[in-house]
């Protein structure tokens, strides 16, 4: 298989980033893989994007991801990261293809409400469940790979932000693929003209769905990761508060590029962390106000500061 | 002579309005028919039944035989029959390249091909043989928005064109295009129709366009088709005249109609 | 070149420019603050100053820790803890917004104790985040005390805790503690009713009020419990439920806002005067309800808390220094956390250490210890010297000439409410409260 | 018996409020095609305006019932319109014709700000206007207790949908905007000053808001984050009703608040899922809401 240079420089990148990451602070490691894992999700909702959805429910997959996590280390006794991650993709894809054949059907405000109602009806069966802590949620088990045990602490954190980033970078060369196949350009023919696509003898619906369970697993991946990496679960990742984090973090970056969610997310990662310590009274405003920031000057995401200056340069 | 479409008392009816009915016609392989007629008298409705856009409240459609009625733009598509439209429903936000790629790719019917790359050596040549046709290369690389109104018509059908079909329904080809522009465009388009030995069934205000372009017309007025026949001798009926080709109502002032 | 290739080459670079920028700046940044001189002892403070749990608790608490902060960097607290400093050394505090749900609140736990080089972490109110934030503190080695979070779930997950540490006593003595104070005061209560937030706080609390009845009141029936969600604010609907079913008592753990919304509500369509409440969280609303909630409504403070206080020097100097800078007497959530700084003072004055003492020495310092606080002597006695035993108050509230006041207060010792060491509080209670020592 | 009585009188009060919260957010969509997450946060300016408001006035010994309807009237009123005038001149206006889910992060981004503005403004401590809730007094049926003030919260809410009718059906400026809404660039090309519409439309919008707001302030303690938790209510009553129709907000509202009460009276342990699942319900069967209307595509 060729490889072209988008491939070429998101593994450099994604290398660069596990060299670097054995000389930074263990608090900037640790942040690195929850933004990571955040940007999982934020993909999924890229790609529902460029066909012109927007999930406020997202949140949905990212938690089933997560008490995949969860519960397969606390019930079924695995402890193996790729086989709990597995399990989350499983049960997601699963719980995908049901709901994608009713939510495909919907566009704009629609399917934005109608994916948050299904992520909120997760959310209320979690809080009802006793048994799994309520909003409590519960801790994550000591997890290993391929029976390899990073254990806790400082390896722990390390073994996690190179299994996010193998993970990740897997991802993003499909996701790069998948972009510029038929499918890919279907899903974005589909938001910019749905009549064409249907006179061309495309079927919309099964672009949708496909896009959608796609995103769906994706969403999962990320969730288990973040179980992963925090240690614990709760039902606040299926409260529609977090998709729209992740809707706000898909803005920020825009759907120009497979790397735009990772940038954004760690963009995000740091201004909040920074904003919450510098200001911890206005941290919501300084947020909205990069946001505006940048739909006002950069209506498509931050990546398209890059693709401007190429504009420039040819 | 083979007859590629052909309706049997199609009609339709938006509540108490009448869009159209007791439409009858046939058509046979190869030929250019127009289809004429002053707003509100039917011409797009029969447009959009027949291309799968608009449900017929009764009748029935048959196309190379079989019948179509209740298929939607993507079985049709599939049988060969396509469509441009009055408006170009083109995707604007994307590359006119990639217009045509996702087109072509959608033309091969191969669902297993569709995780594959878009552009491929073998899409790329055929985009560029039907710009070229189009005469529109210049714009491969741009974005559909800019395009000029005339070069997105183009577009819009080419598109139309890939997708391989038997019969091709134009509405409106040269409706937005300036005066200059028109010859050139159907020139353009009637040389690709040729070549493609298409059916081509087209819409059109212009009267000195379907003229110069078809064989034969049907005019269309309040819904029923009044006159159907070769364009010279439909042109020069009295009735046809005086609802359809009126001069007051040679160039008129809005486009479309429901 | 065509653009496609002129493309990937402006991706590279600037992908790779922008990752290596991200993270030198935000790897500066850490060492910058790990080059601060240590004649400081540095707490991290982590409690809600966003959302509703903010306005009733989060900042009471965050200003209850900041005049004891203060004080202690003066030295002008009472005895035994009139030296400045902790340790000798001056305490700075660093503010995190417990807003934003555990995971964000394992990033910041980790952010204070990496990057900010906190020497101890005190705070959260949130379940939740404690669970969260607890097998990190534990892995992390790092002294953090939980001043306020309720769930007894905290120390039956953290085995053999080193570094945690709770201040304050769990749920279950709330529940155990008004179970007590209705039979004593309430005998002839036959019809219970609940009204709880929608979350693990308000099921725990109903599951262990329930069990704590069936053992106390075997003869009153439970009719009703409605579980309106978290920050509803109106509570038309469940007031109307509740009446319907015609309770005597009306039992709820609603904190804050949702709380205060409730009773005037009820009040107001006259549901308090069919049956009294109970409120395991009312204190915090003592000085706010201003007549809203009838005479006799029973409150409690999570503990010797707030007007729960005993008089004692520290007590009264700190409701009286609370009330000259906020203008009311403080709540319980600001005494609970003057409490977990004063345990911090505690147990840094008796590390025995030079300059700043290590979590080791904070914590061996503070396990099993007993220390004064505003809420009298505190006994680390539950969960192998990590969380208090303390005592469990119930009282009525009266609002006489415009004054509010506690009356008939009952306070129930630890070893009442609270399940011995080790044992799971449910099975404790099921059992009748073996070894319980009420008197 | 007493419960189905209890059903519906519950049920209709928080119907009332419901439509209260949800007709600004409709109105505003409506014309302008913007869907209003800042609704939340003017629902909050309007309870914390009016709470602070009668909180001065009782302190100021004040007990007249009809001036603190007065002043939550005034005070709900002037922070929604200037609020309503200031983001619509200030920023909305620079972002008209882009695509309705950015308008949508728009208004996000706008709820993010004010909710700070307002923690800046009146800080965290809870704000409580019980005297006019407690001062209208009660209902007695059997043991079931109606409290007026809910009722005239009906009252106000029945007033507040007549009157948009009204405005939108039979007065000039309504005839202008419904030609807005069936199609803004023929309207345009009319002679309609449109920006001038939507500036109005968005102050009636956000008023609207804050008189929920205002309204609700008496019932409930003011405090940080209580526009965050109606904002999902009343985009789940708006969209099951249709966007856009002020009767569809109504009967959502009214649907929504009778399988509320239904299953806080027989089975409270649903409550949570119940307003998701009337909306998913209706989607299902209804893909555009109850009044909404699928808007084709020119082709």
């Amino acid at each position: 298989m060729k490889l072209e240079r988008t491939e070429l420089s998101l593994i450099g990148v994604a290398v660069a980033v596990a060299i670097l990451a054995q000389f930074s602070p263990n608090w900037l490691v640790f942040t690195l893989t929850l933004a990571i894992s955040t940007a999982l999700v934020v993909m999924g909702v890229v790609m529902l994007m460029r066909a012109g959805l927007v999930s406020f429910g997202q949140g949905l997959f990212y938690c089933l991801g997560g008490y995949a996590v969860g519960l397969g280390g606390r019930f079924l006794g695995i402890t193996d990261a790729l086989m709990l991650v597995g399990l989350g993709v499983g049960v997601t894809v699963a719980i995908s293809m049901v709901l994608g054949l009713l939510v495909t059907r919907y566009r704009e405000i629609f399917f934005a409400m109608l994916s948050l109602a299904f992520s909120m009806i997760l959310y209320g069966v979690l809080v009802k469940s006793h048994d799994l802590g309520s909003t409590d949620g519960f801790g994550v088990v000591d997890w290993s790979i391929l029976g390899y045990q990073p254990g806790t602490g400082e390896s722990g954190t390390r073994a996690a932000l190179l299994l996010a980033l193998v993970i990740a970078l897997a991802i993003a060369l499909f996701l790069n693929r998948y972009f510029k196949s038929s499918l890919g350009l279907a899903c974005e023919a589909i938001r910019e003209n749905e009549v064409r696509v249907e006179y061309m003898g495309i079927s919309r619906q099964q672009v949708l769905y496909i896009n959608y369970v796609i995103a769906a697993a994706i969403g999962s991946v990320g969730g288990s990761m973040t179980a992963l990496t925090a240690g614990h679960v709760d039902p606040t990742m299926a409260y529609w508060t977090i998709s729209g984090e992740f809707v706000f973090i898909a803005i920020l970056g825009g759907t120009g590029h497979v790397a735009a969610p990772f940038i954004a997310a760690l963009i995000f990662t740091l201004v909040r962390t920074y904003a919450v310590e510098l200001a911890p009274n206005a941290w919501q405003m300084i947020l909205g106000i990069v946001l505006l920031l940048i739909i006002l000057f950069l209506p498509k995401g931050i990546w398209s500061l890059f693709t401007r200056k190429r504009r420039t340069a040819s | 002579m083979t007859e590629i479409l052909k309706t049997e008392g199609l009609s339709r009816y938006f509540g108490a309005v009448t869009a159209a009915e007791d439409i009858n016609i046939t058509i046979t392989e190869g030929e250019i028919v127009g289809v004429i007629g002053s707003n509100g008298a039917g011409k797009t409705t029969f447009i959009n039944m027949v291309t799968g856009y608009l449900p017929p409240s009764s009748g029935t459609i048959a196309f190379g035989g079989a019948p179509i009625k209740g298929l939607g733009p993507r079985k049709l598509m599939r049988k060969g029959l396509t469509r441009s439209f009055q408006i170009p429903q083109l995707f604007l936000e994307l590359p006119v390249i990639d217009n045509l790629a996702i087109a072509l790719a959608s033309a091969e019917h191969n669902q297993f091909q569709m995780l594959r790359p878009v552009r491929t050596p073998r899409r790329l040549a055929a985009a560029d043989n039907i710009l070229e046709q189009m005469n529109i290369s210049q714009y491969r690389d741009e974005m559909v928005t800019a395009m000029p109104q005339g070069a997105r018509k183009l577009l819009d059908i080419a598109i139309a064109m890939l997708g391989n079909p038997k019969m091709l329904l134009l509405d409106e080809p040269t409706s937005g295009v300036s005066m200059e522009e028109k010859y050139t465009l159907m020139d353009t388009v009637m040389e690709a129709v040729k070549r493609r030995g298409l059916t081509v069934l087209f819409v059109e205000h212009d009267m000195e366009i379907v003229q110069r372009y078809v064989t034969r017309v049907l005019a269309f007025a309040s819904g029923v088709v009044i006159k159907d026949g070769p364009v010279d001798e439909v042109l020069a009926d009295k009735q046809v005249q005086e609802l359809v080709t009126g001069k007051r109502k040679k160039q008129p002032e809005t486009e479309g109609d429901a | 070149m065509n653009t496609t290739q002129q493309r990937s080459i402006w991706q590279k670079t600037l992908l790779g420019t922008a990752t290596s920028v991200a993270l030198a700046s935000a790897g500066m940044m850490g060492m910058v603050a790990s080059a601060n001189a240590q004649d400081t002892f540095k707490v991290g403070f982590v409690t809600f100053l966003s959302g509703g749990a903010s306005g009733p608790f989060g900042v009471p608490a965050a200003q209850g820790a900041d005049i004891v902060v203060k004080a202690i960097n003066e030295g002008t607290l009472p005895a035994p803890y009139n030296s400045k400093g902790v340790n000798g050394l001056q305490l700075e505090t660093v503010v995190i917004d417990e807003a934003g749900g555990p995971t964000k609140q394992v990033e910041e736990y980790r952010n204070l104790v990496q990057r900010q080089n906190v020497d101890a972490v005190i705070g959260y109110i949130s379940s939740g985040d404690c669970l969260a934030v607890g097998p990190v503190a534990e892995e992390m080695k790092m002294f953090t005390i939980a001043f306020d979070c309720g769930t007894p779930r905290l120390f039956q997950e953290i085995e053999n805790p080193e570094y945690l540490f709770r201040t304050g006593l769990d749920a279950v003595a709330d529940n155990v503690g008004a179970a007590h104070y209705l039979a004593e005061t309430r005998p002839e209560a036959k019809r219970i009713a609940g009204i709880q937030q929608n979350y693990a706080w308000g099921q725990d609390s109903w599951e262990d009020f329930t069990l704590s009845i069936e053992q106390l009141m075997p003869e009153a029936e439970i009719v009703n419990n409605q579980t309106p969600q978290i920050f509803q604010g109106s509570y038309g609907t469940e007031i109307s439920a509740l009446q319907t079913r015609r309770p005597d008592i009306i039992h709820s753990s609603m904190w804050g806002g949702d709380m205060e919304s409730f009773v005037a509500q009820a009040n107001a369509r006259g549901l308090l005067g069919q049956a009294t409440a109970l409120l395991t969280t009312g204190e915090s609303g003592l000085h706010r309800f201003d007549g809203q909630a009838p005479n006799g409504t029973i409150l409690g403070g999570r503990g010797p808390f707030g007007g729960f206080m005993p008089e004692n020097d520290l007590s009264t100097w700190f409701t009286k220094a609370y009330e000259a800078e906020h203008g009311t007497p403080p709540s319980y959530p600001a005494s609970k956390a003057a409490q977990a700084i004063l345990a911090l003072k505690f147990a840094a004055d008796n590390s025995g250490a030079e300059g700043v003492p290590t979590p080791e020495q904070l914590a061996a310092a503070l396990k099993g210890a007993k220390f004064e606080s505003v809420s009298g002597t505190v006994d680390m006695a539950l969960a192998g010297g990590h969380q208090a035993m303390q005592p469990m108050l119930y009282g009525e509230y009266h609002f006489v000439d415009g004054k509010a006041e506690l009356r008939n207060i009952r306070s129930y010792p630890g070893e009442c409410v609270s399940a011995p060491d080790g044992q799971n509080p449910q099975e404790w209670i099921k059992a009748g409260f073996p070894g319980a020592k009420c008197d | 018996m007493l419960t189905v009585w209890a059903i519906l009188i519950d049920g209709f009060i928080y119907a009332s409020w419901l439509f209260l919260v949800a007709a600004g957010l409709t109105v505003i969509y409506g014309v302008m095609r913007i869907l209003n997450m800042a609704h939340g946060s003017l629902y909050a300016l309007g309870a914390y305006a009016a709470a602070s408001a009668l909180g001065w006035y009782y302190a100021g010994g004040g007990e007249q019932l009809w001036m603190a309807f007065a002043i939550i009237a005034v005070s709900a009123v002037l922070i929604g319109a200037v609020t309503g005038l200031a983001i619509e001149r200030g920023l909305l206006r620079l972002m008209y014709g882009r695509d309705e889910i950015l308008m949508l992060i728009i208004t996000f981004a706008v709820l993010l700000i004010l909710e700070d503005v307002m923690k800046l403004v009146w800080g965290t401590t809870p704000y409580f206007a019980y005297q006019p809730y407690a001062a209208m007094g009660r209902i007695n049926i059997d043991v079931l207790t109606v409290s007026q003030y809910d009722l005239m919260v009906v009252g106000v809410s029945i007033v507040i949908g007549v009157g948009l009718w009204f405005w939108l059906e039979r007065t000039r400026i309504g005839k202008i905007l419904r030609s807005i809404i069936h199609d803004r660039e023929v309207s345009e090309a009319m002679g309609v000053n449109v920006r001038r519409m939507f500036t109005i439309t968005f102050m009636i919008g956000a008023t609207l808001g804050a008189i929920a707001g205002g309204v609700t302030a008496p019932i409930i303690s003011v405090v940080p984050g209580i526009g965050i938790e109606v904002i999902v209510l009343a985009f789940a009553v708006v969209v099951t009703g249709g966007l856009g129709s002020i009767l569809g907000a109504a009967i959502g509202a009214i649907i929504v608040g009778l399988a509320r009460a239904t299953s806080i009276h027989t089975m409270p342990e649903l409550e949570l899922f119940i307003i998701y699942a009337v909306m998913a319900a209706v989607l299902v069967f209804r893909p555009h809401g109850l009044f909404g209307q699928a808007i084709a595509r020119k082709i």
